[in-house]
């Protein structure tokens, strides 16, 4: 079937051959295959974004965010989920970690994980939220300017699989008058926590595996507690004991740092759902805009109450909106990518993002949000981001 | 449904930080401690961290609150017993479990004492501890009482 | 509110405290947060498995398979997703890369990642599947005894991010003529495809994002096509040139090493789609079962075609058949995790999976599938993989 | 929709191993080899991995087909062109693009002649490479053709 051309047509200087760019890498053979992957090594930027409050006198309290500006769609890779730590990440041997269930059961157990490798599991992507995500935005005078790392970063989403809960409550024998649950982790503070029965028969999972593999150690291995949707110092890492009680401990974290003191001085206590909240990803402080023209506004939401049910843009600061896209799948309490087609004509003006969730719940405003809480009050901050952009392109933290 | 492969946990087998001493204290140990006995205590291990009197921070002063920290546990906390359970699972830092029941009693104490909330003269114990009437008690609301998992 | 207990009854003796162990870990302060995670120290053996067929002279022509009997869930760690290379993972300055389209088009283009930064991107979880996946299975005259790392482990599981190709086909013109694309990586083989024009319209992807972050190195960093479904190769790594012809023309690839020889010695070319296929992972081979009892059953399953419609399971050699659970979401082109809770009585018996999927398709027995395909053949094997459970719980790879 | 950003790309920016050599010659450069050129060649460069004849292997013998592979490059490929393109782009594997248009010719001569598919005289250039007739040419089904993405 070849065609004989003309010498002409067959034999057109192939010129490029001689003129084009050839890279290196494209004239030699690579490397090998390997067994475990990272990333390249341009890319080596591209880390979480560490906060140690407490750096000199107590490093191990110490947190890092996710660089959400650095990163697309909606599952974060492992090696980029936010840690909090509130005694540093304890180097546990597997062999030896056992999971207690205990107090008003019929039959107090424990597991080690050669049991636990036996059991059903379930597998479901959540985000987990550090109830003092977006806490700069919250208390600082000023708007600080940074990244997403810093301002937001404390919310990552993955892929969990575990055990319901569940399954070991039914084979221990929950008592009638077991009502509570109070999971503690097997790190140096024993971080510890009174969960509702009711949250750990629905939907709690002792969670094993993220985006596939065993959970990474800052993550809580070898099991953590997974309670979708409730803020994340909940979900107990390194989780080694549930003690079923008939009412709350008041743990630590449950009498004061994770409570929130409102306007008129009394306090809210057992704040667990983490509420709608979504942020713009792309442009968002720290970047520039590389000039006029087209642009797709990028970013996320969630909800801890179920679903997003819609996400509207404003490139006017708030005086009109259009709904953005999402990313199907649409799932309960796991991020959600939104975007939106935009042209941006070079002027300055104010870009943000405002969620409803399928309860029909709303991004408050950050006036509305500071309204109702105590000037030191920084848990459960969800309001609305706004990116400010200057004339000359600059993609700031401002305040509405 | 499962494989029922869980194996019994005798209570012998129970470390204390699986529990949590409860606000009518019912886990307290036996022992005792006074503000004077934590003071020395304290200086030697917890005030590097929440300051040289417990007000100065830089971490979470127990005692307050301050421009620090809105919520301090000798005065913020509903519960008294939390204080014990807290520092004896939890603190110092770097040595958690290390301290005594004696020595957790005094440093509660002190901790309270610093607060205004006990005197200095009297010993926190299993008795006492659970009896002391927490300044900030009665200020909270409760929110999944009130309205379960849904966000405030 | 504290009720003042008897001696008695609140100074129970708390014996535990002295006889329950207390793991050095749960004493001491731990690690400080870091900016990238990497896995725990005791999973150091999770890796993926190397096969590299001619490892004296041709090192660089090398695979590696996920280790899918030591994971959960569905989606695969960025560390673990398989990789074929077919001359090694190239070092690539991502500063110095382009994507150019050229050929039938009215304005030939080239784009740097800067420029490509601006544009919509999209967001799916597809499973990637080499057309040589279970190669061992195809093609060895006696089952071969090895972990479902070396056995199935040429198919992934990730979210991909990127800009539909449409968009920059779009923005070059195609001509009318334009019927084919033929892609090329910037790898030392210059490894290319054909692709049908309708394909990349469809729902072809530049994925410059998985799992949330940048393309791994050996994952065509910084940038590879992605065809929902097509066999692994075609997706190209490290892309660099999508040609437009009005015929494909005929690459190496295309001619010999992804074509398929039949029974009657004629062959196939041009095969696109993976067929739906599914594993049990837990149990499978190299695994020993621990004694009689509950064990939950659980594998994957996933077709080019779309979604898995349901997914059977044989307990006893395929004389009778029960239907597993599908984890939700089940979506297009993506690895669906099923489950069943059984009982193992002790006995020897061979438990089996076989996927359906929404075109109607299953998978067929090994005896059908090697009926149609010359002896030699072994891509796009997608027969049923039996496993043989012995009275001493050893689980083994048969052929039935 | 998009941003518009892509750059204007000359031909002379346009490298080889950007289009292909298709099956009527169009791509091909001027140049020519026979088998007799090839053999050297093909011994000094390619014999270390696909066997001292090209029969030998281990590495997908390209003369064939055997036990070791059954589409072997130079009689079971629809397409002589296809020899041509592919050996100039990815050939040897550790030098990929470092030979001349002569020594690819030469090379893709050698294994045509060795699969008895053209005789020790020609020489392929890019008039007779097309021209070629490939003894499976013929015996594939197109299955996308036939059934477009359904599997088969
Ligand atoms: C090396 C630093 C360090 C030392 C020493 C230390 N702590 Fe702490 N302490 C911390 C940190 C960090 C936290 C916050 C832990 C958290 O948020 O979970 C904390 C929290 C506390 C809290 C709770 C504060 C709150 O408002 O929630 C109390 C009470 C406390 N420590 C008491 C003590 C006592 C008593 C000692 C001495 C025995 C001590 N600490 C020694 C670092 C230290
Ligand atoms: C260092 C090892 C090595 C050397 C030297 C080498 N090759 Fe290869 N060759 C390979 C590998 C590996 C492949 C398979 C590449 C692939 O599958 O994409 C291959 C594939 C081929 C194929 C396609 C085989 C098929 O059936 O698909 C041809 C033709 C070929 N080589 C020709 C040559 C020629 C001509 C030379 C010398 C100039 C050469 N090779 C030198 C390793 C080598
Ligand atoms: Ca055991
Ligand atoms: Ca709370
Ligand atoms: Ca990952
Ligand atoms: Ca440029
Ligand atoms: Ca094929
Ligand atoms: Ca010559
Ligand atoms: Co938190
Ligand atoms: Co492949």
């Amino acid at each position: 079937s070849a065609a004989a051309g003309t010498a002409a047509g067959l034999l057109q200087p192939r010129g490029a051959r001689a003129e084009a760019d050839i890279p290196e890498w494209t004239k030699a053979a690579g490397a090998r295959a390997r067994g475990y992957g990272t990333p390249a090594a341009a890319e080596a930027s591209v880390q979480r974004a560490i906060i140690e409050p407490w750096q000199d006198v107590a490093p191990a309290f110490s947190l890092s965010g996710t660089p959400h500006h650095r990163l697309r769609g909606t599952i974060t890779p492992n090696g980029l989920h936010y840690e909090v730590h509130h005694g540093g990440r304890p180097d546990i041997d597997p062999a030896r970690h056992r999971l207690m269930i205990h107090g008003l059961v019929e039959r107090p157990l424990q597991f080690d994980l050669e049991a636990l490798e036996r059991y059903p599991m379930a597998t479901a992507i959540h985000f987990l939220e550090c109830a003092g995500n977006s806490l700069f935005n919250a208390v600082m005078p000023e708007p600080m300017q940074a990244g997403c790392d810093m301002l937001h970063g404390l919310v990552s989403n993955t892929e969990w699989s575990g055990i319901p809960v569940k399954v070991l409550m039914e084979e221990a024998g929950v008592q009638p008058e077991g009502k509570w649950v109070v999971a503690a982790g097997a790190d140096g503070p024993s971080l510890a926590r009174s969960v509702p029965m009711e949250k750990i028969m629905q939907d709690g999972m002792l969670a094993l595996y993220q985006n596939g593999e065993r959970i990474r150690p800052e993550q809580g291995y070898p099991m953590r507690l997974l309670l979708p949707g409730f803020e994340g110092n909940m979900n107990i890492k390194w989780l080694t004991s549930l003690w079923v009680t008939e009412a709350p401990v008041h743990t630590k974290d449950e009498s004061g740092e994770y409570t929130e003191i409102l306007a008129d001085g009394s306090s809210l206590q057992f704040t667990f759902a983490m509420g709608v909240k979504s942020f713009i990803t792309h442009p968002s402080a720290t970047m520039t805009m590389s000039g006029p023209g087209f642009y797709e506004i990028s970013g996320l939401a969630w909800s801890g109450a179920g679903k997003v049910a819609k996400v509207e843009v404003s490139a006017d600061g708030g005086a009109s909106w259009a709904e953005a896209a999402l990313a199907a799948p649409v799932l309960p309490q796991a991020l959600t990518r939104f975007s939106l087609p935009w042209h941006w004509d070079g002027s300055p003006l104010v870009l943000m993002s405002r969620a409803t969730d399928e309860t029909g719940a709303v991004q408050p405003a950050r006036a509305d949000w500071k309204a109702r809480y105590h000037a030191s009050s920084f848990l459960h901050y969800n309001a609305i981001q706004p990116w400010q952009i200057t004339a000359e392109g600059a993609v700031q933290n401002v305040y509405l | 449904e499962g494989p029922g492969l869980g194996q019994p946990l005798e209570t012998a087998e129970i470390p204390f930080y699986a529990t949590y001493v409860k606000p009518d204290g019912t886990g307290l140990p036996e022992g005792s401690g006074t503000a004077a006995d934590g003071e020395a205590l304290y200086a030697a291990k917890c005030a590097s961290c929440h300051g040289a009197t417990g007000s100065e921070g830089p971490v979470m002063p127990p005692v307050g609150p301050n421009d620090i920290w809105a919520k301090p546990a000798g005065s913020y906390w509903p519960y008294a017993t939390t204080l014990f359970d807290y520092i004896r699972r939890a603190m110092p830092l770097e040595a958690p479990k290390s301290l005594s029941d004696d020595e957790t009693y005094a440093l509660a104490a002190y901790i309270l004492e610093r607060n205004g909330v006990i005197d200095a003269e009297t010993a926190m114990t299993a008795e006492t501890l659970p009896q002391v009437k927490m300044p900030n008690h009665g200020n909270f609301l409760d929110v999944w009482a009130r309205q379960g998992a849904k966000p405030w």
